[in-house]
């Protein structure tokens, strides 16, 4: 009955995730994007990483006589991609602390004196 | 019955996720950024993925809310005079 | 203004890209063979002797991934401290 | 075997430890820092130079991490590897030996350089993060592996960029640069899902022996290309590089060309190796040659009339990594037809890695140099400056052979690869060699003006203190000048022992993908 | 950050001590149920995050000291990657302790079971040591971008060696 | 010996060159020692000429600043300038859109 509408979500995260990348102006918004963007592609790698009727793939948990397992793969990876997500909107939103600092606005408009 | 629910989540994911990019008002983008990641940790458990869901329920829903908050109350107020730069 | 323009149908055409390649990829749930997930599955408890296959591939047949993954996260830790670091601290 | 086996293991192991116990030499003061410093860094480049010679006398090295065997890639019944493994073919040593060496004159530069500045032990260990991250892409054979190890590079650089928080412009570059990078690496990940997906496997030299062309690889291309090539800054994606180039200390900037190297290293790791059957259609080389002529032309139209001496330089970076897409992008053009391969591909090839050693080696030079004049007199505008080259001679000597070398002057190496490339990218198409050597003259014209600007005219009276920089900062930029000229010297042992077995082993796909599969033929066991 | 009422305080207390202890049993039976060293280590840090936010950043810094979580997060990637180094008798990051014995070093019958905590090699050390590692990084982001929120120096020239 | 780098069409040597640049060399000190014998440093033979005006003090109003340099070459290309530095803005979202931008580019050559 879902059919491929996981799928579809992944897609509709991602382009929403680029036009707030895009046409947002203020610099935490842009984060916020660029983690929305991140989420998708969380998502994404999980979504491929499913077999219908699988169990989890915990031998502890796994219940008895079951053979058919979700692809443990996807999820090591996203393991990873989580926590790299972290570390950069942590940086990014320090980084875009300090421009307050200096600039005193978190406006792309007003943060270009590097141009030309 | 629980196709329903899945659909359901996936329905809420977008809406959230849609909401984050829509608000102006950064507070509440930051909220719906956390409601996008709770839904999608429990996605998460849908999809048979329970590390995963964890690890995005505690670090996305939690821990980047917090960095999040602490970033927007650095940026809240004109506090820093601008002669200070170089 | 135009290059708004332009940049809008650029994200289309992006995510056009991603959906023709999301259909192309396997239907929802039906995963292609796997001989790589099957043989994690598989030797997960006899090989790395743990009964999470997640975390044997996370610490034991990828580990060196999960080494970059902390070192990615320490270089945050320490470029955010480098950035609000005290006047004159070694 | 010999202990030489881990060599791809302790290259990487060796940074990454420098950096975890960095912190903890903030406890012994700045003297245990500077030597933790120097010494990691000479480890690192003896190891990328052992490695280097061991790839050289026995052909491509292989790594398997975790494996019961170091060469044991693929476990009893199986037809692929699921361990990450390392691959060191002859491409990737060269690069390995020539980002060491570029980080090694980074470092001896920055201990003076950056001496004067606080949380020196922060900056120590993002540095050989950074060195980690670029020496892993280079010699990684896993694909999610050269996303960690792209992303290593890039948080530590963005780190690096905005090391003088003090400056708001060294933010406002990290984050323009961490906004697109970010990006880009998310567009890697996604593309090595995809890849990922169709067929259950992420070893570069798997996928190189069982792909196919179809949706899910075209969209996997596209995303890994783009990617790629806004890092390593192709035109128009190329705008934040000025930026970060420019804002980051000048020790730094010298690895961070590295980093681009590194990148650059990806995109034709994935074009030649992985996707290299593919290339019967004109379309991939023909836009790699075309983002590259842009970035040629372009990125040196921008440099001319630019007034700080960062961002001058640093618009060159643009321009000569154009010369290597330029390059590459005629070999790739080539590489499905062996007759235009033996008559103009593989000497567009040659040129363009010919050209990354010098490119590297010059740029780094360069961008010491215009950091030495910032150390000595504390201005970045070309407009302040002037008569300088009686205060600071070794400098401007320095600088004279890097900007020689870069304009191409003989007897110079800059002229060795811009040669090769003139040549046969004059068999495509004559206009690409028309854009390459209007490039060139605008090249020299821009330096002309530095030197002029900087190093030559009447002594102000302003600079009457500025003195030469400390020694250690010379020994640092020495290295790189002694690089270039031996380079120069010795054109022809430099082509036979580092350019042509990089240039053949990149355009040897089948000794890539068989070197994995062959060496667990001979079974497990040390 | 001013500090919470009372009220507040005490059930962010309470609920903190809860975080804390699942974090820890996350992380060390991160080899039998879901979870591991990163899931955990993001509990507990949130964990500090409630604390921070219960009493406010003034009395959080001066119960905690930075320099006590740079060591945590040094020590924990060290041990991680000296587990890595101690199985190059074979290649780096072999499972080295895995089925030979003592601690760590049980075998696991196959297919479903309960398991075992002793068992797994050194994917249990890892784990232990990456839950200290991401303790220690996501609590020094979190005091480090709470103390750029209100900087105790005024904004200026923070560096003093850009110009002779 | 003769260390020669084939290129398909021609041939790079750099100890031609080096020789070549000896030569020349040594033809410039030739040219130079059949100059005038009379003259002196220091004496006002090495003045600077400015103009008839005097020299000012410091260098500062001597030089020519770099911006100057080049000026014919800008003003020619002004139009093309023009467009170019218009199009370096600075503002990062552009360089998020022109990354993308190049992407649909591709990806459109590629799929189409």
């Amino acid at each position: 009955m879902t059919g491929n509408f996981p799928y579809l979500v992944v897609g509709i995260l991602f382009v929403m995730g680029f036009i707030g990348i895009v046409f947002e102006k203020n610099l935490m918004k842009i984060a916020i994007a660029v983690s929305v963007v991140e989420a998708a592609t969380n998502l994404f790698i999980i979504t491929l990483g499913y077999r219908s009727g699988g169990s989890i793939p915990v031998w502890t948990m796994a219940g008895s006589g079951s053979s058919r397992m979700v692809l443990p793969t996807p999820q090591a990876l996203t393991l990873t991609a989580i926590v790299i997500g972290l570390a950069t909107t942590a940086l990014m939103l320090s980084f875009a602390m300090s421009i307050y600092r200096h600039y005193g606005s978190l406006d792309v408009r007003d943060v270009r004196r590097l141009r030309g | 019955m629980i196709e329903v629910l899945h659909l359901s989540i996936l329905v809420t994911i977008v809406v959230s996720g849609f909401l984050t990019i829509w608000f102006r008002n950064l507070l509440s983008s930051v909220i719906s950024l956390a409601v996008l990641s709770l839904f999608i940790s429990l996605e998460f458990f849908f999809m048979q993925a329970p590390d995963v869901a964890i690890a995005e329920a505690g670090i996305g829903a939690g821990l980047s809310t917090a960095i999040y908050i602490i970033a927007l109350r650095a940026c809240g107020r004109k506090q820093f005079r601008k002669e200070g730069e170089r | 203004m135009k290059a708004r323009i332009l940049f809008l149908v650029s994200i289309l055409v992006v995510g056009g890209l991603l959906w023709s390649g999301l259909q192309a990829v396997h239907p929802f749930g039906e995963p292609n063979a796997a001989p790589m997930d099957d043989y994690f599955i598989a030797n997960a408890q006899s090989e790395a002797a743990a009964n999470n296959v997640v975390t044997s591939i996370v610490f034991d047949y990828r580990g060196f991934d999960t080494l970059g993954e902390g070192a990615v996260l320490f270089t945050a830790v320490i470029s955010v401290a480098a950035l609000f670091r005290k006047r004159g601290q070694h | 075997m010999s202990w030489q086996v881990h060599l791809p293991a302790l290259l990487l192991a060796v940074p990454l430890l420098g950096a975890f116990l960095a912190p903890l030499t903030a406890l012994g003061g700045k003297g245990l820092r500077n030597t933790w410093f120097v010494l990691v860094s000479a480890a690192f480049t003896v190891i990328a130079f052992l490695l280097w010679t061991r790839v050289g006398s026995t052909g491509t090295a292989i790594y398997v991490m975790g494996g019961q065997g170091w060469n044991l890639a693929l476990p009893s019944g199986m037809s692929i590897p699921v361990r990450i493994l390392m691959e060191v073919d002859a491409f990737s040593a060269f690069m390995v030996l020539l980002s060491a060496v570029a980080a090694l004159a980074g470092a001896l530069f920055s201990i003076a350089f950056m001496d004067r500045f606080s949380g020196l032990e922060k900056f120590v260990a993002l540095y050989f993060l950074m060195v980690t991250g670029m020496f892993g892409m280079e010699i990684t054979g896993d694909f999610f592996n050269f996303f960690v190890f792209l992303e290593i590079s890039s948080v530590a650089s963005f780190g690096l960029v905005a090391f003088w928080r003090d400056r708001g412009e060294a933010l406002e570059a990290a984050f323009k640069y961490m906004l697109v990078s970010t990006l880009g690496a998310l567009m890697v990940l996604v593309a090595v899902a995809f890849l990922y997906s169709k067929y259950n496997v992420v070893n570069m030299a798997t996928l190189g022996k069982v792909i196919e062309w179809g949706m899910v690889e075209k969209t996997a291309l596209v995303l890994f290309l783009t990617a790629l090539a806004m890092k390593c800054g192709a035109v128009p994606m190329h705008m934040w590089m000025p930026d970060a180039y420019a804002e980051a200390p000048a020790g730094v900037t010298c690895a961070l060309i590295a980093v681009s190297q590194a990148s650059l290293y990806g995109l034709f790791r994935v074009t030649y190796t992985i996707f290299g059957a593919f290339m019967g259609s004109p379309v991939i080389p023909w836009v790699i040659i075309v983002l590259g002529v842009l970035s040629m032309f372009i990125g040196v139209s921008m440099a001319v009339i630019q007034k700080e001496v960062g961002r001058l330089i640093a618009y060159h970076s643009v321009s000569q990594v154009g010369y290597m897409l330029l390059g590459f992008g005629v070999g790739l053009l080539a590489l499905s037809d062996a007759r235009a391969m033996a008559e103009y591909g593989f000497t567009a090839l040659k040129g363009g890695i010919y050209h990354i050693v010098n490119y590297t080696m010059y740029k780094g030079l360069l961008f010491l140099s215009a950091g030495a004049l910032y150390y000595a007199t504390g201005c970045r505008n070309l407009n302040d400056m002037g008569g300088l080259g009686r205060k600071m001679p070794k400098t401007m000597v320095l600088f004279m052979i890097a900007a020689a070398a870069i304009a191409g002057l003989p007897p110079f190496n800059g002229f060795v690869s811009k040669l090769y490339l003139y040549e046969s990218t004059f068999a495509v198409h004559p206009i690409l060699a028309v854009f390459a050597m209007v490039t060139s003259v605008l090249t020299l014209a821009s330096f002309v003006k530095i030197f002029q600007t900087a190093f030559l005219g009447p002594a102000l009276k302003k600079f009457e203190n500025v003195r030469e920089v400390p020694g250690t900062m010379l020994i640092g930029m020495s290295v790189l000048g002694v690089a270039i000229l031996a380079l120069s010297l010795f054109p022809t042992w430099s082509v036979n022992h580092l350019v042509e077995p990089a240039a053949k082993a990149l355009v040897d796909q089948a000794s890539y993908v068989g070197a994995v599969f062959a060496a667990s033929l001979t079974g497990g066991g040390l | 950050m001013n500090p919470l009422s009372v009220v507040a305080r005490t059930v962010c207390n309470l609920f903190a001590w809860f975080l804390a202890v699942f974090g820890i049993y996350v992380i060390v039976h991160g080899h039998l149920t879901p979870g591991g060293g990163f899931q955990g280590g993001a509990v507990v840090a949130t964990f500090m995050a409630f604390l921070l936010v219960a009493h406010g950043g003034r009395k959080m810094q001066s119960w905690v000291r930075k320099e006590l979580f740079t060591l945590m997060e040094c020590i924990g990637l060290t041990v991680f990657i000296s587990a890595g180094l101690l199985g190059m008798s074979n290649t780096f990051f072999f499972n080295f302790l895995a089925k030979a014995g003592g601690l760590f070093g049980s075998t696991v019958p196959l297919g479903p079971n309960p398991g075992a905590l002793n068992t797994s090699g050194t994917i249990a050390l890892m784990n232990l040591s990456v839950g200290l590692e991401v303790v220690g990084g996501l609590s020094m982001i979190l005091l480090y971008m709470f103390s750029g929120v209100h900087p105790e120096e005024p904004f200026g020239r923070e560096e003093t060696g850009h110009d002779r | 010996m003769w260390d020669q780098i084939l290129t398909g069409f021609g041939y790079w040597d750099v100890y031609a060159w080096i020789s070549f640049f000896l030569i020349a060399g040594g033809m410039v000190f030739l040219i130079r020692s059949l100059g005038r014998k009379d003259y002196k440093q220091g004496s006002d033979q090495d003045e600077i000429f400015f103009g008839s005006n005097p020299v000012p003090e410091d260098g500062e109003d001597l030089k020519v600043p770099a911006s100057s340099a080049y000026w014919g070459y800008t003003q020619a290309l002004k139009p093309f300038y023009d467009v170019l530095v218009g199009f370096h803005t600075g503002i990062a979202t552009d360089y998020a859109g022109w990354y993308i931008l190049v992407t649909a580019l591709v990806a459109l050559l590629i799929l189409l």
